[in-house]
């Protein structure tokens, strides 16, 4: 389905955030990148959706180069996007995202077509929120109303950049079970994840990403969840060290300093 | 030697003089400039340039409130109108003395700006633009129907000219009173970019993140109020250098044209940069009324053109040129690196 | 109480702390009573009571939209309550913006963090303690250590990635050396490791230290937190103990999910 | 700038060639070369260096053209002018360097500053008072509305307070009352009021047995269509001849017929001076019929024509200014006139002119004489 | 009662003749977040147009206002390739450009049709003067009034109801994610500016003959256009009408109301209206 070679790509031209980046993504199944805070998740995301220009490798969707294509055309493509940081339409209303949002590829390369109502059985927190302007909105129903929207282009290839950051349990387990349905309908799915418990529960194949590289990929199947974890979390960071590091935890127990009470109402111009 | 190795030595050199002489190298080339100018015996030179200096010093006061404080205005001239019309009656009832005048000028615009700026700074973006208009038309408006002050439509001519002490002979040769508009303007821009440079990182987190400036205590508001205040003090004594160097006054010299070409020029000048806006002042100026001499009647098209180019030519603005020069000289010397568009993760939310 | 209860029919529940804790809560910490808030007709946050006093660790969970960020903008002044009081201190603040709030001590984070994108990273957790910058024990540099960003202190903070930016908010409430804390899901978004460092921060602040977490991870709810407000449509549904509250059966059904899903979503 | 000869005169014409008055700017700059080119590029028997300067919009574009004719090519006289507010800011640029101004439009009051009033002497308009139209036909309206009272409306600046003015107080003066309810004059708001129709309808309320008004430009075009759409249409309307002069005529269409009008000119006038004036004016391909801004520019030429062959020698702006109090009367289109000794302005013959079809074209056809101003 | 009717329909007439004038800007500005200062030029661009080609018939009418519409749109495309290399870098330099490209415009306006004012001659119907409740009334306006109705139906209907409309506010909004949902936004914005200058040039067709055309128009024109729109709540057609109509209102009952305070109404009313809404304009959204 998706193939990435050798891919190289920064934010300025100096410093490439991915390096030689490689992986390979089997289709109709559901995959995750995973990788800490700063490893080039969102990046790898955006490279393939067409928002950023890698400077060298290729990316190759179903034999098609799709190297460097604006994301205009990588949606025409049949690639969605559910970025991080939810980046909604402030102005719109929540029946507007979802309205405008349309299937923009040929039929036979749809996967499965969301209707308004399903999508809102999905989250029927938004159900009563359909005349709310996007800003209005809790952080979860914005992230809700992301992943809808890109629920809503029936993408062949879909992108979830962190997709239940700030969702409820309940809500997050739903989501779950709609990305675990979607490869039925012939989607592809990638996930950018910091966890390692909600990849390894959903995902076919687990990418882990570290400073600009991914391994090849892993079967959580058939490697051990648990190894998998250590070995993600060896590559990240040293033992965390214990013992207080505050310098605030020197004041533990001590009364709160008297100097910052009330200010006077003076102060607030 | 070719064109492109000439850019490029410049470029090089301008890089390196930046490198070296940064704090001063402004306000000393400006020295040089001004100097340059003032040696000359030529008196036309000498007046024309000291006319443009009070719409400098405005475009400066635009530039604190447009580019530190993030509130787009073009109420500036508000303060500027009270500067100068304070500056003209004290000089019609006899109080010449040009540090009494800029003085009383500067409360008065501070005053001005004070009150504007309690409803101002409230609001934001383009209410705040549109709202400013509506301060500069109203300003320009009371200063044609407030007769008995203003002189109505007309205006006020024949304002008697200002002392620079006691016993000293009247500020009208066209090179003293050069000397004495650019000195004022030098120093106040000098000042007033000292003080918002000490401030600079507040202001800047509260126009990047209104909400979480408030959250560690800072009063937001507050802020924006003083420095809208403060520039105001810089538009009165505008204001007051307005009346010095021309010495006469009319309602369109405080309203919207005025206002919109202090905001273009700060534009012009670059984002939060006092001397780029000043010197992009002066240069709207020499375009509209010294290079556009030669074709009468097309002053604005050349105006225009000028708006034209500085879009494209100066992206950000005048005081980005030299390191902008740089980069092309840097992308001459390395092949050109690809372009990349910013990830949308790269904007501010709503 | 049976699972299948509909939750619009639970009306604002009494709060379940006692008299004592909520005098002490009065005369030193922060109360709130009577708490409203609407948009319009709409009623996101309609509250009895609501009290910490120093030291408590106070969890907020509930599902999306049932007003969590809401409380803590009102108790952080952030927006202006439509009906009640808030007081620290036994003094009133209701009408005190909340810069004025943050210098009485009141820090907060945010959901959605962005800090100042135009500044440097130290430059930001400068302007965090400004109010404070005499204080010799809580240099930015430090406070940058601890939250893990010592390397970043000259970037953008604008080209923070966004886990990094979480971190980035917390160091720069902490500056303001805050006596209660509201946390807006500080752990959401992060790694597991960078999870547990961060719990590793918020146990070793001064036990004065009053913090108010709103979270849906519930290994750091548990972690972290003695007592637990569950929220639903703005109303209480019931607080307690946080053992007590995870065991609650309406809470599991409403927030938790499942026993299956809680399970696989939280293994 | 030309290049001319060593015994060149440089003069300097600074008219509005952008911005609103940029019609009767240009109309200035072809009266001027009209005059120029129809006496073979001299004035005096010298050669005529023009240099000419954009006033803009009034005298924040002005100030420093006019500075730079004065500075930078040393022009032994100015000339043009449009706004009466940059005839107020250059005069005292002019008077410094004892340069002659000889106006061709507006004078302004030149009010005293510092309780001192202005030095006149280098200072000479070929055009008039703004409130002598005014002056001039209040008698005549006094006696065509007999007992009937007159509506009074201008615009909200200088040039239109002065205008009503004129009229106004010679009105009153000679028993005539104002239909405004105030008895004030009304003042619309100036620029911006293109939507004349409530306060015609308004003024249709008082049952005015006529109308005074004083507009020019654009806003000229919109009131005199839109009086004939109001209540109004009937009532009969008097004005200051700016009102129907020149290009705008011609946007007002048959509005405009039957509107009665002061001014110092008509290009029906059937002096021989104005035939010429009016032939040359067609034979240089200039649009449509002279106007009194071009008149009074020719008229500007003529005097400078008169006074540089009285000057022996060197051409310095005193001895022009000298030679301009000397030139007398003055043979010019609008009838022969001479420049009043203190006041320096033309002591002329005013005219009541009236819109009709003059051949294919609408004309402000001349009805009668008026009345001569300044009076003595 | 009888002294406000003539009055009351006349705002009403005037305001929707500003609310055609200002339609161009609605588009652009409030839907589209350019701030197009050239927009008084385009409008005076086609008010030139119309009355060279107008000659009183109703042919030449109908010729009129297509040609006008065409130069309008023209000049919108120009306006669209100018600004496109300027996305992303805020009003101040939109406003920049424009502003140059208006001052360009007027110097070419005046060298091509002369500094005169002109005004298109109507055919013989639409000039003459009906009689409504015994007072006169111009049929010229009452026609505008007609097509104002239809443009801000039209209008209301494109921008709030269908997804063109929306799609122009969320490329305001986030550019990069309507690209993301397959839609272009260069060509969003690109048909926003042609449209809207094709709706000024339309609207000089239509408000000149009223008002007539010369070097001040397209100021006076921009300056109400921005009044409205911006106190119409930035991209709402009805809010924009109802500005217009409150424009309309302040300047012929309110000028004649209190004659002494003429100047300062429009401007007052503007300042209020800003100063007491609640809900914040999405252009304040930072
Ligand atoms: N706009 C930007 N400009 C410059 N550098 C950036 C920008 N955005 C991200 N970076 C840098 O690129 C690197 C990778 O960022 P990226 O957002 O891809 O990380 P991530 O894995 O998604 O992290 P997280 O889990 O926190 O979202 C980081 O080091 C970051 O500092
Ligand atoms: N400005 C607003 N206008 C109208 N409704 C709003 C506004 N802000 C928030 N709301 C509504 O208030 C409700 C509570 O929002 P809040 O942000 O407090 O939820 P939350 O509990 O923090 O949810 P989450 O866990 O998703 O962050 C939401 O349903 C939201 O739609
Ligand atoms: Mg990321
Ligand atoms: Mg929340």
């Amino acid at each position: 389905m998706l193939r990435i070679n050798d891919l190289t790509v920064g934010h300025c031209p100096d410093t490439p955030v991915l390096r030689s980046a490689s992986m390979v993504l089997p289709p109709h199944g559901v995959h995750a990148v995973i990788g800490p805070n700063g490893a080039g998740k969102t990046t790898l995301l955006h490279t393939i959706a067409g928002h950023l220009r890698p400077t060298a490798g290729h990316i190759v969707l179903d034999g098609h180069d799709i190297t460097g294509i604006r994301p205009t055309r990588a949606a025409r493509t049949g690639i969605a996007l559910a970025p991080q940081g939810r980046l909604l339409w402030p102005s719109l209303t929540v029946h507007d995202h979802l309205a405008i949002t349309r299937p923009t590829t040929r039929k036979q390369d749809r996967g499965q077509s969301w209707s308004l109502d399903q999508l809102l059985d999905l989250f029927p927190e938004l159900a009563g929120r359909l005349r709310h302007r996007a800003h209005q909105l809790s952080g979860g129903e914005q992230q809700m109303l992301t992943i809808a929207r890109a629920l809503r282009l029936a993408p062949r290839l879909l992108l979830c950049d962190e997709p239940t950051e700030g969702l409820a349990p309940t809500a997050a387990a739903r989501i779950r079970t709609a990305l675990a349905g979607l490869p039925r309908y012939g989607v592809t799915v990638l996930i950018a994840l910091p966890q390692t418990r909600f990849a390894t529960a959903l995902a076919h194949t687990v990418h882990v990403m570290t400073s600009g590289r991914i391994s090849p990929a892993l079967d959580p199947e058939i490697d051990d969840a648990d190894v998998l974890i250590r070995r993600h979390l060896g590559l990240t960071t040293a033992q965390p060290s214990s013992g207080p590091r505050s310098p605030m935890a020197v004041a533990a127990g001590h009364q709160p300093p008297t100097h910052s009470r009330c200010p006077s109402s003076r102060d607030d111009s | 030697m070719s064109v492109d190795t000439l850019t490029d030595l410049a470029a090089g050199r301008i890089l390196r003089l930046q490198r070296r002489a940064r704090p001063w190298a402004g306000p000393s080339l400006v020295a040089v400039a001004v100097a340059a100018v003032a040696a000359t015996p030529d008196g036309y030179l000498h007046a024309t340039v000291a006319r443009m200096l009070p719409l400098a010093l405005l475009a400066v006061s635009v530039a604190a409130v447009t580019g530190h404080a993030g509130l787009p205005t073009l109420g500036q001239v508000a303060p500027y109108a009270a500067g100068a019309y304070t500056t003209a009656h004290l000089a019609l009832t006899g109080v010449t003395l040009a540090p009494a005048q800029l003085l009383v000028a500067a409360v008065a615009g501070a005053a001005t700006a004070g009150l504007l700026g309690a409803l101002l700074v409230r609001y934001r973006g383009t209410v705040v633009l549109m709202l400013s208009l509506a301060a500069a038309e109203l300003t320009a408006i009371t200063a044609g129907q407030w007769r008995t002050v203003t002189g109505g439509t007309d205006g006020l001519a024949g304002i008697p000219a200002a002392h620079l002490l006691p016993g000293t002979p009247a500020l009208t040769a066209d090179r003293p009173l050069l000397l004495y508009a650019a000195t004022i303007t030098v120093t106040a821009t000098t000042a007033a970019a000292c003080l918002l440079r000490r401030w600079q990182s507040l202001l800047t987190a509260v126009r990047d993140n209104e909400s979480r400036a408030a959250a560690s205590g800072h009063p937001t508001t507050g802020y924006l109020w003083i420095t809208h205040t403060g520039a105001g003090a810089l538009a009165g004594i505008a204001g007051a250098l307005l009346i010095h160097t021309h010495r006469w006054i009319t309602p369109a010299d405080v309203g919207f044209g005025t206002a919109a070409l202090a905001l273009l020029a700060v534009v012009i000048g670059g984002p939060r940069c006092l001397p780029g806006a000043a010197t992009a002042a002066v240069l709207v100026l020499t375009v509209r009324d010294v290079a556009a001499a030669p074709w009468p009647g097309h002053a604005p098209l050349l105006l225009g053109g000028l708006f034209v180019a500085a879009v494209y030519l100066l992206p950000d603005g005048l005081a980005a040129l030299p390191a902008h020069l740089t980069t092309v000289a840097a992308r001459r010397a390395r092949p050109a690196a690809r372009h990349t568009t910013p990830p949308p993760a790269d904007r501010s939310p709503a | 109480m049976s699972t299948g209860q509909s939750v619009d029919a639970v009306d604002c529940v009494p709060s379940r702390r006692t008299h004592a804790d909520i005098d002490r809560a009065h005369g030193t910490g922060l109360t709130a009573t009577g708490l409203r808030h609407c948009y319009g007709k709409l009623t996101v946050l309609d509250l009895d009571a609501f009290a910490i006093a120093p030291g408590d660790r106070h969890a907020v969970i509930g599902p999306n939209g049932a007003g969590k960020s809401t409380l803590l903008n009102l108790l952080a002044g952030t927006i202006g309550p439509t009906t009640g009081q808030i007081t620290l201190h036994a003094q009133t603040i209701t009408r005190r913006r909340s810069s004025w709030r943050a210098r009485a001590g009141i820090g907060r984070t945010f959901q959605h963090p962005t800090v100042y994108p135009g500044l440097t990273v130290l430059d930001c957790v400068r302007i965090g303690g400004w109010h404070h910058r005499h204080n010799p024990h809580h240099t930015p540099h430090e406070l940058l250590n601890l939250v893990g960003l010592a390397g970043y202190a000259d970037e953008a903070a604008g080209h923070l990635t966004h886990g990094h930016r979480r971190m980035l908010d917390l160091a720069v409430a902490l500056a303001g050396q805050p006596r209660i804390l509201l946390l807006d899901e500080p752990a959401a978004g992060l790694t597991d490791t960078e999870t547990t460092q961060l719990l590793d921060i918020l146990t070793s602040l001064p036990g004065w230290l009053a913090m108010v977490i709103v979270e849906h991870d519930m290994t750091v709810v548990t972690a972290l937190a003695d007592w637990t407000t569950v929220l639903h449509h703005g109303r209480r549904i019931t607080d307690g103990p946080t053992a007590e509250v995870r065991a609650d059966p309406t809470v599991a059904a409403l927030y938790l999910g499942t026993p299956e899903t809680t399970d696989a979503a939280h293994q | 700038t030309t290049s001319a000869d060593t015994t060149a005169v440089r003069i300097g014409l600074l008219v509005s060639l952008s911005g609103t008055y940029t019609a009767v700017g240009e109309d200035m700059q072809r009266g001027f070369r009209l005059y120029l080119d129809t006496h073979g590029g001299k004035l005096g028997g010298r050669t005529i260096d023009l240099v000419v300067a954009d006033e803009g919009d009034g005298p924040a574009t002005a100030v420093p053209a006019a500075r730079k004719l004065l500075e930078r090519d040393r022009v032994v006289a100015l000339t043009g002018l449009v706004g009466g507010a940059t005839v107020d800011k250059v005069q005292p640029l002019t008077t410094e360097r004892k340069i002659p101004l000889v106006g061709g439009n507006a004078r302004p009051a030149f009010a005293a500053v510092g309780g001192k009033p202005r030095d006149l002497t280098y200072t000479w308009h070929t055009s008039y008072n703004s409130d002598e139209p005014g002056i001039a036909i209040a008698e005549y309206v006094k006696t065509q509305v007999t007992d009937g009272t007159v509506y009074a409306i201008g615009p909200d600046y200088q040039g239109g307070w002065d205008e009503l003015r004129g009229f106004t107080d010679t009105f009153t003066r000679l028993g005539g009352k104002l239909a405004n309810p105030d008895g004030k004059a009304l003042f619309t708001p100036f620029p911006g009021t293109e939507n004349f129709l409530p306060y015609l309808n308004k003024a249709a309320e008082s049952n005015p047995a006529a109308v005074y008004t004083f507009y020019a430009g654009a806003a000229s075009v919109a009131f005199v269509t839109q009086y004939r759409k109001s209540d109004l249409a009937d009532v009969p309307l008097y004005a200051a001849g700016f009102l129907t002069e020149g290009s705008v005529l011609s946007a007002q269409g048959t509005a405009a017929t039957g509107v009665r009008n002061v001014l110092n000119y008509s290009p029906t006038l059937a002096n021989t001076a104005n035939q010429d004036f009016v032939a040359a004016w067609s034979a240089a391909g200039y649009p449509g019929q002279p106007t009194t801004y071009a008149m009074a520019s020719y008229d500007a030429a003529a005097v400078l024509d008169r006074a540089l062959s009285t000057v022996d020698g060197p051409v310095t702006g005193e001895k022009l200014n000298a030679a301009i109090g000397t030139v007398g009367r003055v043979v010019s289109p609008r009838g022969d006139w001479q420049f009043h000794p203190t006041l320096h302005r033309p002591v002329q013959r005013w005219y009541l002119r009236e819109v009709r079809p003059d051949g294919p074209v609408l004309s402000n056809v001349l009805v009668q004489d008026l009345t001569t101003l300044p009076a003595n | 009662m009888d002294t406000y009717l003539i009055p009351a329909v006349d705002a009403i007439t005037y305001g929707l003749l500003l609310a055609i004038a200002a339609a161009g800007l609605t588009l652009a500005l409030g839907a589209g977040g350019v701030l197009n200062l050239a927009h008084g030029t385009l409008l005076a661009a086609g008010g030139y147009v119309a009355a060279a080609t107008s000659s009183g018939t109703w042919t030449s009418l109908a010729l009129a206002v297509v040609a006008a519409t065409a130069v309008g749109a023209a000049g919108g495309a120009i306006l669209a390739a100018g600004t496109a290399a300027l996305a992303g870098r805020g009003h101040l330099h939109q406003a920049l450009l424009t502003f140059g490209v208006a001052l360009i415009g007027a110097d070419l306006l005046t060298t091509i049709f002369g500094p005169d004012t002109r005004r298109p001659q109507v055919p013989a119907p639409l000039d003459a003067t009906l009689t409504v409740a015994g007072h006169r009334y111009p049929a010229d306006r009452l026609a505008v009034l007609a097509v104002a109705v239809v443009v801000a139906v039209v209008g209301y209907a494109v921008l709030h109801r269908t997804r063109a409309g929306r799609l122009v506010c969320a490329t305001v909004d986030d550019r990069a994610m309507v690209a993301g949902i397959g839609v272009n936004p260069r060509t969003v914005d690109a048909t926003v500016l042609i449209a809207s200058g094709a709706l000024a040039g339309l609207a000089g067709a239509l408000v000149t003959p009223i008002l007539g055309v010369g070097p001040g128009t397209a100021d006076t024109t921009l300056l109400l256009s921005l009044v409205i729109v911006v106190c119409g709540g930035l991209g709402s057609v009805p809010g924009a009408v109802a500005a217009a109509i409150g424009v309309g209102l302040v300047q012929t009952v309110g000028v004649i109301t209190a004659p002494a305070w003429a100047p300062y109404l429009l401007v007052a009313a503007m300042a209020l209206s800003l100063l007491t809404r609640r809900i914040p304009l999405p252009g304040a959204r930072r």
